[in-house]
């Protein structure tokens, strides 16, 4: 492999890991020497550097990292602020629903209901403080238990849970189903 | 052993993937299907699976049933029906064949896998949902969410009644009573063996208590259509 | 700010998103036209392309994100110890291809087409990120539909599902048998 290829597989290295990575970690990828690696690591940072492009490289002690620039913080600030006040998706709203009529409830719970993995929903819904875990299920595995936060109330117009506006008449099947599915404890 | 094919169930995705297999293989022209060759080699698939054990998927039994049904059919005198049935098939083939063909095309496509991304930078970002909704909101979602529960748990025990009601009869039961029939007078019209079946199920589990006691020699069929006669044979005519 | 900073500061943006980032979110960001952004986008697509480094910016339908390039794949994986990737079983290409073409699907439909459940693949499928539901389709039982992600188009080199290959020989009939299930709603 030629220096500039050596170089560009470093960057895409660095790129990826979302972490610091150690440089020896590099070293042990390209076979290098210490003396060798830390040469390319200065060539890539001044790749990178001579690029000028919206990020860069940092070192640290003896870790490396790309990292967007700070003087461009106030748009990557606005970009995200933007994505805040994305509504819930049909998904995420579903699965908050399940949650808010039966918590505290099992990931395995909601999944039954709606027959499709939801760890990925579940997590945006934590991140977006609607949804936060209540400690375990005394089962095997010992599942994480879910419920809604005060942030949901919130959002949800709702002094408490209470104001759920209630389940017509198959609320009872409801139970039964939790008590079959055997997941929901009597709490 | 006969000339099978010699195919793992986990080769073949599902009954269509091993009737367009069992097509390329015999030449047969997908746009008029030779039901009674296909009938033969996809029973002798099955019971090849069945005969290591392996768990054959329901899929394929449906298939078998659907493949004897059409020839059932066939076997009437009136049979305007097979040609929509054949049909129907037909076109069923065709899609899952361009199904295939573009899995196949998807799976040159790929980059191996081999690009990365990385996950957002660690940005002391507050991701706090802010909207505010209705908390009617919940309550449809709610309801969206458990109207596919119903279906998915609350249906099992009323809905399977009529279906665990209902007598099912196993092709073993048949062959015996095949068997009993013919053993006196050892030959017998065969539309009269169907005759006293009351249901589809009788229909289909006769049909195919026939075909095994003649895949197994133990029974001939001759004639053509309700002129067919069924013979038992005797011992020392079977074959090796 | 000039538009060299404009360019920088996208990239920023870009970069810190991770994810595939709406092109609309840049407009809002800058504020500027659609046509406008398309500007900025191709600017810096063509700025980070001519810096040669071992990732590149990709497009995703209306989307941008940054990936390592394919090339370098092999070092990312001995770096971070990530086992060759299982390449997808027959069964999950011809659930994806069904997806793919016919999207929003139910599973009904794929059922249909393939003969077979499919539940486990569209599940794995899911957690693989290439396929995602999109919401309810209007008909008894609301079943759930499905469509392909932008994973899915960054996994198999697309920038958009038109460029998907066109289909074989009978394009005309698939419509036609997808019309006669009547389970494929009109959108």
């Amino acid at each position: 492999m030629n220096r500039n290829e050596m170089i560009k597989a470093a960057e895409a290295v660095i790129f990826s890991s979302g972490e610091p990575i150690a440089v020896s970690r590099l070293a042990e990828v390209f076979e290098l020497s210490p003396k060798e690696t830390e040469k390319l690591v200065s060539e890539v940072i001044e790749h990178v550097e001579n690029s000028d492009l919206g990020f860069k490289i940092i070192k640290l002690d003896d870790h490396i990292q790309i990292a967007s620039k700070k003087e461009y913080g106030s748009y990557i600030k606005a970009a995200f602020d933007i994505k805040r006040r994305a509504p819930l998706s049909p998904a995420a709203l579903e699965v908050l629903a399940v949650v808010a009529y039966n918590q505290p409830v099992t990931k395995a719970f909601i999944e039954q209901v709606r027959g499709v993995d939801c760890s990925g929903v579940v997590s945006t819904l934590i991140e977006k403080d609607l949804v936060e875990e209540r400690g375990r299920l005394e089962l095997p595995g010992r599942p994480l238990l879910y419920g809604t936060t005060k942030n949901f109330l919130r959002c949800f117009s709702l002094e408490s849970l209470s104001d759920l506006p209630p389940l017509p008449e198959n609320e009872q099947r409801e139970t039964d189903v939790a008590e079959q599915l055997e997941v929901r404890p009597d709490i | 052993m006969e000339n099978v094919i010699l195919y793992k169930t986990e080769e073949f995705e599902g009954p269509l993937d091993l009737l367009l297999q069992l097509i390329a293989r015999n030449k047969l022209n997908i746009y008029d299907i030779k039901i009674s060759v296909l009938v033969e080699q996809y029973l002798e698939q099955i019971k090849l699976m069945q005969e290591h054990e392996m768990d054959v998927a329901s899929e394929f039994l449906e298939m078998a049933s659907r493949l004897l049904y059409i020839k059932t059919v066939s076997l009437l005198p009136k049979h305007e029906e097979v040609e929509q049935l054949k049909q129907e098939l037909t076109g069923e083939l065709l899609e899952y064949q361009v199904c295939k063909k573009v899995a196949e095309t998807l799976s040159t496509m790929t980059d191996g896998f081999d690009t990365f991304v990385r996950p957002p930078e660690p940005f002391e970002a507050d991701k706090t949902y802010v909207l505010t909704h209705d908390s009617v909101d919940v309550y449809n979602a709610y309801v969206t969410a458990m109207g596919r529960m119903d279906r998915r748990i609350a249906v099992p025990t009323k809905a399977f009644t009529k279906i665990v009601a209902k007598k099912i009869y196993s092709v073993s039961s048949k062959i015996i009573f095949v068997m009993r029939n013919l053993w006196g007078r050892g030959k017998k019209r065969l539309l009269n063996l169907y005759r006293s079946a009351k249901d589809r199920s009788e229909l289909v589990a006769t049909f195919l208590a026939v075909l095994e006691l003649t895949k197994a020699n133990r029974v001939v069929v001759s004639g053509d259509n309700d002129e067919m006669e069924i013979e038992l044979i005797k011992e020392k005519k079977k074959k090796r």
